[in-house]
């Protein structure tokens, strides 16, 4: 599978552990990711309260290229490339006129044929290759797969699932996809209230204090609902929530995962390539827990396994006796 | 061969059917013939060149074939549609026939060569190309070798997407110069297995619906209604086309309405009688971007 | 040879005014066939009716076609005028010159001459007209009513006390329906099973209603008048006859902690039960999904697990090894009135729908639907009239209740309004009021629809004196926070968002048809919205009747319906079933299909098309008396005259009376001379 | 082909679209003359013979037109008549007849503005097509008038009244 590759700029920045992430697991399922050239921004936050056709053709302009390119489907790991990505070709395929004046106002061809993929609906698409592979290395480990010890909360944030009519592949308001990979992991996901709740978004640094309150909401929400991680698809929420958290006196802190590093971790990557080291919150101790975790449960797993042997070997001696 | 001619004599020598009704070799190519005594068995044969729908003497109107009784009949895969088109229809029952299948890897396009020819891409019947069918269902018995898929030859499909790409006026000038020739003898209505009216609605008078004089316009509106009565329901045996004396390409017009229904209602015509015919059902979410 | 008489009407200037009526008339007078032509101010007048009997008697007409309005208007008018005159009103049609020409042209030429064709066309048509005989069939006078709620009893009662036997069939265990469940009804609050009851018992002990409970209608054959109805009894595993309702098995049943549905999950019953004390008829049914004894034999245990209500019925009512029993009735008219369920909004939907898994329906325990609150309200529920919330058991201090969940919202799935939920939803808070007196009842609405007879009064009642805080905007999210449920929502006349700390939320999901309403629809041939709720005949004129004669509509099963809409709507349907039952014969319109069995092939396309099922297979013998072949007949009794059949079959074999092939031949003829 | 007026047959049902033309009378919307309507129970009865003969009589348009899908009054006469004419439309278009001189649409009893519309598109439409000579004129002959074969089935009316017909037919023969 190839596909047409649009970073962003927070892959190349501020996430560029998704990034990296992302290009591991890429490589270990056999998924050729190629850049688009001379890609440039998607116009995110800013752009659609400027100017609506802006805000259209600058996501556009990157489709275009990939078109160009010769590819049929775009993947935009970043939530906010997503959504704008997606928005556009919603937006030209919909809105009478759109279609004759995006392409003039580029000044380059555009038959808006590239289907924009999110990180989700791939992951999710690719969960039996996981699982498959999960499944090989599960036959040379000794104590199972440590995900299986994992509790994770899956954080969608605002703009993977919204507005449901330009994305579309999952429920708005109770979306399952993630909780689908992180199943296909290993891992349990957990079952809580604030999975599609507002972050605080780009508001990160013009109202930091807003975006601390909602954004420990989310992190004490995840506390309590059981969960030892939470699970990001999007840098701008795993910003605020993995960065601003320093802010927040936590204690332990909350890790919080890139899904591609998840599914890395799962693939069996070891974390140098996955980036962790690039977090603000360790995720060591996470790794060491779930270590210990699962090595008990192997133990007993392996008591259990003696025991019921000793009593299969005592009733064969009594039967034995009898006769 | 032999496997087609022991089960056709065990079929008669246990009085399980009265008649077996197969191809044989005649004087020009094979012909379809009725075995009515074991003995005759060995006459029978089937090749490439039994191009021949033997379903047609299934209509229970042709009271000749009736009288003699209980029939089997060997089938090849879109013989074998047409009986179950008859079934779904309630023109036969199931257990009224004996259905000995072939496996049929391709017909020829004409039957009258002495030997059965080796299909390739010229000789094999353009139909065969659209066939799914290497084994016919719906059959009691089934004989023959396995089969390949007849060579290659999408001539049918292709001079429908040419007719297609030209004009309404073009397409209707083929047409006219093609149906100027049709004498209406009706001949693609005898052939057809699933033309089983015993009062064709050419022949209903008051009102006469469909002119019966051989000009332009009366052809076009019998074959019009021949193609609408027939959409959803022709197996493609091209028998009409291969009936027609004077030569008017009947296939291309039945080929095209099976592309048709497949194209707006998923259908393709089967030897499942159970199936419903596409004509006579509907969903309520079909197609209608043609209705303002 | 034909003789027809052409009228044409001036309709004053309506028809006059853009069409040259004499030159129509003049025109025509010279088209082949026509043996009088004239035209007058007002045809349809009396002096205009005198017209055309005169020439029908002078001119021995054979046919008269009326150039005038749409025959949707008068063709009755003129037909009746033709009839007393002595010839056939079939005979009778009429050419539509004013809805279709005069009113929509202004060029005075081409009016006339448009109308001169519609003039021919219709003139070519009643040349090839037939006499027909209006169609008598003979009326079963026995209803059936499919619904045991007050709608259905409502029916049973009102057609029984006519003086007609009633069979009245109900799916549960007992009638008495959703309202049986409630606690107190609006604007009145009186009690629900206080009014209730004394119907049940009057249905039951009615001598001209026969009850069927715990049964569905498994097949309906036959047409108006002459319907039969096969009932399926479902498995009681009680012989009816035997059981005196002492309740004995009941106590006997282990399997106690059973979710009552009664109770709408929030109390628990037994195996063997009887829905609810005041249970109309009080005879138990056992639950096999959940009984210990059948639990077993789908293990396939050798041995019954269990057989103390067996054991403990001293009357030998208890029988296990009953199966579903098929009885039939025969009919004349059919009540539907199936009433409707609440919109289940947990995660899983049915097609078409989305759920709110946002609301934590389901998932939250002190989140629960209108229907739960009035089993909590209720004397008879599970809390005894207690108001304690599910999780704990202790009473909720504060009490938030969603309006609109699930209705109005096209994005979801359902776009119409409930009706019912802005009343229930401000009785609700006033029936938790008048209980808890410290507490607090917040209501989320996206507007309050309130008409109808005290109806308003009442919801301001809710605000002005039992204090509900009524917040207009949508609820985003419910969710559990310790012991606390938490609201988030959007006061859109504030402009500001809300959080609230309920103890407990009621949703007042939307109404929607009962499961299975379309199966029951097809076996009635009776059409239903994209919503499931059953059509009736016309939104205004023919509110209870269907399209498909002899089947009637009360109750929620056509549309959201409170109490007294239900129970009008069941006296209207029991009026049209008791006129109908008036008449030992029904006439019905002749135009319907015929077989020509000298050339139908048998193939049944038209059994394939036909909506009504009108289509039977008759034999054909040969000279010696064996069956030869199968022809289609048309029972005309069942046809409705739709032609659908003859557009399909091949050899032309069927004929649509009044619509024949000859009759629409002509009138495209007609046309070539324009 | 500026002084050519189109012939339309429109083919209706009684419940839906017969009664939403009468609503267009009623509402007084003026609409093009040129349509001749036949009134049938539902389009479930509408062959498609009805078509091929409205073509054979001098028709250059036709009108197919019932109730929208859900609103039958026979419940799914429309569908029936959806699926034949789904089939056929693709037929006529394939022998060389263009779909566009065949209207289909769904109208309502309520719609009679849209009645108008259909109406009045379809006649623009086939204005601009110009007469269909082509198919009149397949036997030789483009007034069925003129026609050997017409004349022996038209009923001596038709023939004989038509030097009273109001739109002159501008098709020569060919």
């Amino acid at each position: 599978m190839t596909l047409a590759y649009y970073p962003g700029c927070s892959m190349h920045g501020t996430s560029r552990e998704y990034d990296e992430s992302l290009r591991a697991v890429a490589a270990t399922l056999e998924i050729e990711l190629r850049e688009i050239d001379d890609w440039s921004c998607c116009g995110a936050s800013s752009a659609h309260i400027a100017d609506h056709l802006l805000a259209v053709a600058l996501p556009a302009r990157n489709l275009a290229l990939a078109e160009a390119q010769g590819a049929s489907e775009v993947l935009a790991p970043c939530a906010a490339c997503y959504n704008r990505l997606s928005g556009a070709a919603h937006a030209v395929a919909d809105e009478p006129g759109l279609a004759t004046k995006v392409p003039e106002v580029l000044g380059r061809p555009f038959t808006n044929s590239v289907q924009v993929t999110s990180i989700v609906e791939l992951l999710q698409g690719l969960a039996p290759a996981i699982e498959e592979r999960i499944g090989r290395l599960d036959r040379r480990r000794w104590r199972g797969n440590p995900l299986e010890q994992l509790n994770i909360a899956a954080y969608w944030g605002c703009l993977l699932v919204r507005p449901a009519a330009t994305t579309g592949f999952d429920d708005a308001e109770q979306p399952t996809g993630m909780d689908d990979v992180i199943r296909a992991c290993g891992a349990n996901p957990v079952k809580w209230n604030m999975a599609v709740e507002c972050c605080g978004g780009a508001f990160s640094v013009s109202r930091t204090s807003s975006v601390l309150r909602l954004s420990r909401a989310i992190i004490d929400d995840a506390r309590a609902s059981g969960a030892d991680a939470i699970l990001a698809a999007c840098p701008m929420c795993h910003g605020n929530l993995d960065f601003r958290q320093s802010a927040m006196n936590l204690d332990p802190p909350m890790p919080v995962l890139y899904i591609t590093q998840l599914v890395g971790l799962a693939l069996g990557l070891p974390p140098e390539r996955l980036g962790f080291a690039r977090h603000f919150v360790d995720t060591q101790p996470l790794f060491t827990q779930l270590a210990q975790k699962a090595d008990t449960a192997a133990a007993e797993a392996a008591e259990a396994a003696a025991a019921k042997a000793a009593k299969a070997a005592a009733k064969t001696a009594a039967k034995a006796g009898v006769s | 061969m032999t496997e087609l001619q022991d089960t056709a004599r065990r079929l008669l020598d246990e009085g399980e059917v009265k008649v077996v009704i197969g191809w044989e070799e005649g004087r020009r190519g094979v012909r379809p013939v009725f075995v009515t005594s074991a003995a005759d068995c060995d006459r029978l044969v089937f090749d490439t060149r039994c191009v021949h729908n033997l379903a047609t003497f299934l209509n229970p109107r042709r009271s000749q074939v009736a009288s003699l009784g209980k029939a089997a009949l060997v089938v090849k895969g879109c013989d074998a549609k047409a009986v179950a088109g008859l079934l779904r229809e309630a023109q036969i029952e199931r257990d009224g026939v004996v259905l000995i299948g072939v496996r049929c890897g391709g017909v020829v396009g004409s039957p009258v060569a002495p030997d059965a020819p080796a299909l390739t891409a010229e000789t094999v019947a353009s139909r065969c190309f659209a066939c799914d069918v290497r084994e016919p269902g719906l059959v009691d018995v089934l004989v023959g070798d396995a089969q390949p898929e007849p060579p290659g030859s999408g001539t049918l499909d292709e001079r429908i997407a040419a007719l297609d790409a030209l004009g309404p006026d073009e397409r209707f000038a083929f047409w006219t110069n093609e149906l100027s020739r049709c004498t209406q003898c009706y001949a693609c209505r005898q052939a057809c297995p699933l033309c089983y009216c015993e009062r064709c609605i050419v022949e209903k008078t008051e009102p006469q619906w469909i002119e019966t004089s051989p000009h332009p316009r009366g052809n076009f509106a019998w074959h019009l209604t021949r193609a609408q009565h027939l959409a959803g329901r022709c197996v493609g045996c091209g028998e009409c086309e291969r009936a027609c004396p004077v030569g008017i390409p009947l296939a291309l017009i039945n080929r095209k309405l099976q592309q048709v229904v497949l194209e707006l209602y998923d259908y393709t015509v089967s030897d499942d009688p159970a199936v419903p015919a596409p004509i006579g059902a509907y969903a309520t979410d079909d197609t209608q971007d043609f209705i303002k | 040879m034909s003789r027809i008489g052409v009228f044409v009407c001036h309709c004053g200037e309506n028809i006059g005014r853009t069409v040259d009526c004499a030159a129509v008339a003049d025109a025509l007078r010279e088209h082949p066939g026509v043996a009088h032509a004239e035209d007058y101010k007002y045809m349809c007048s009396d002096p205009g009716q005198q017209l055309i009997k005169k020439a029908i008697a002078d001119d021995h007409l054979t046919g008269v076609v009326v150039c005038a309005c749409s025959p949707h208007m008068h063709e009755k008018t003129f037909r009746r005028a033709a009839e007393q005159a002595g010839i056939n009103p079939f005979l009778v049609e009429m050419a539509n010159v004013r809805e279709h020409c005069s009113w929509i042209h202004e060029d005075r030429e081409q009016a006339t001459a448009k109308a001169i064709d519609i003039g021919r066309t219709i003139v070519e048509k009643v040349k090839h007209n037939k006499p027909l005989e209006t169609i008598r069939i003979p009326v079963t006078k026995r209803a059936l009513v499919i619904g045991g709620g007050i709608a259905g009893i409502q029916a049973a009662l009102d057609i029984a006390d006519g003086g007609h036997d009633v069979v009245l069939i109900e799916k549960d265990a007992s009638i008495g329906g959703h309202m049986s469940q409630l606690s107190e009804t609006f604007p009145t609050l009186d009690c629900s099973q206080c009014i209730l009851t004394p119907r049940m018992v009057e249905a039951y002990q009615h001598p001209r209603i026969k009850l069927h409970t715990w049964s569905e209608v498994e097949k309906v054959d036959g047409y108006i008048g002459n319907f039969t109805v096969t009932i399926r009894k479902k498995a009681r595993s009680v012989n009816e006859d035997l059981c005196n309702g002492c309740g004995d098995c009941q106590a006997a049943c282990p399997s106690r902690k059973i979710a009552s549905e009664f109770d709408a999950g929030l109390g628990k019953r037994t195996a063997i039960y009887v829905p609810f004390p005041q249970a109309v008829p009080n005879i138990p049914v056992l639950d096999r999904e959940n009984c210990t004894l059948f639990k077993g034999r789908r293990k396939g245990l050798a041995k019954d697990a269990c057989g103390k209500c067996k054991e403990a019925c001293l009357k030998g009512a208890i029988d296990y090894d009953r199966d579903d029993a098929f009885v039939t009735e025969e009919v004349g008219a059919i009540v539907v009135a199936t009433g409707f369920q609440l919109y289940d909004i947990g995660r899983d939907q049915p097609e078409g729908l989305k759920g709110y898994g946002e609301y934590g329906y389901g998932e939250v325990p002190d989140v629960i639907d209108g229907m739960q609150f009035e089993r909590l309200a209720s004397a008879s529920g599970p809390t005894g009239g207690a108001m304690l919330r599910p999780s704990d058991g202790t009473e909720p201090k504060t009490v938030v209740f969603v309006a609109c969940v699930g209705s109005r919202d096209p994005e979801k799935g359902i776009s119409y309004c409930s009706k019912i939920c802005c009343m229930y939803t401000a009785k609700h808070t006033m029936l938790y009021k008048h209980k808890v007196h410290d507490g607090r009842t917040v209501v989320f609405y996206m507007d309050i629809r309130a008409a109808g007879k005290g109806y308003d009064e009442f919801s301001r009642r809710a605000i002005e004196e039992d204090g509900a805080e009524y917040i207009r905007g949508r609820v985003s999210r419910i969710f559990r926070d310790g012991e606390k449920v938490k609201v988030w929502g959007y006061d859109t006349l504030s402009n500001r968002q809300v959080e609230v700390e309920a103890d407990m939320v009621v949703l007042a999901t939307a109404v929607r048809p009962q499961p299975g309403i379309s199966e029951l629809a097809q076996k009635l041939s009776v059409s239903y919205d994209q919503d499931g709720f059953l059509n009736e005949a016309h939104p205004k004129l023919r509110p209870v009747e269907t399209n498909t004669a002899g089947v009637y509509l009360a109750g929620a099963c056509q549309a959201p319906r409170d109490i007294p809409e239900s129970v009008a709507m069941a006296s209207a349907t029991a009026a049209k079933v008791l006129g109908l039952f008036s008449a030992d014969e029904l006439e019905r319109d002749p135009s319907v299909a015929k077989v020509n069995e000298r050339t139908c092939i048998g193939c049944f396309n038209c059994e394939r098309v036909c909506p009504y099922g009108a289509i039977e297979h008759r034999d054909v013998c040969d000279v010696d008396g064996h069956v030869c072949g199968h022809v289609a007949y048309v029972n005309p009794g069942v046809c409705q005259g739709c032609g659908t059949c003859v557009a399909v079959c091949p050899s032309k074999s069927v004929e649509l009376a009044n619509f024949t092939d000859d009759q629409i031949y002509s009138e495209i003829n007609a046309l070539a001379g324009w | 082909m500026a002084d050519f007026e189109p012939r339309i047959t429109a083919f209706v049902c009684n419940w839906c679209t017969y009664t939403g033309a009468d609503l267009a009378g009623t509402s007084r919307l003026h609409m093009a003359s040129n349509v001749r309507i036949i009134r049938l129970p539902c389009t479930g009865r509408i062959d498609h013979m009805f078509i091929v003969k409205a073509f054979e009589r001098g028709a250059d348009g036709v009108i197919v037109s019932g109730c929208h899908p859900a609103d039958c009054h026979y419940t799914a006469g429309n569908y029936h008549a959806r699926r034949r004419f789904g089939v056929f439309r693709e037929l006529l278009s394939f022998l060389g007849i263009d779909p566009k001189r065949v209207t289909f649409s769904w109208v309502s009893a309520s719609e009679g503005g849209k009645w108008a519309d259909v109406v009045n598109s379809t006649v623009e439409r086939v204005r601009t097509m110009g007469p269909f000579d082509s198919y009149h004129g397949l036997v030789g002959a483009a007034s069925p008038a003129d026609d050997p074969f017409a004349s022996f089935e038209t009923p001596a009316g038709a023939t004989g009244d038509s030097a009273a017909a109001p739109a002159s037919h501008t098709g020569g023969a060919s």
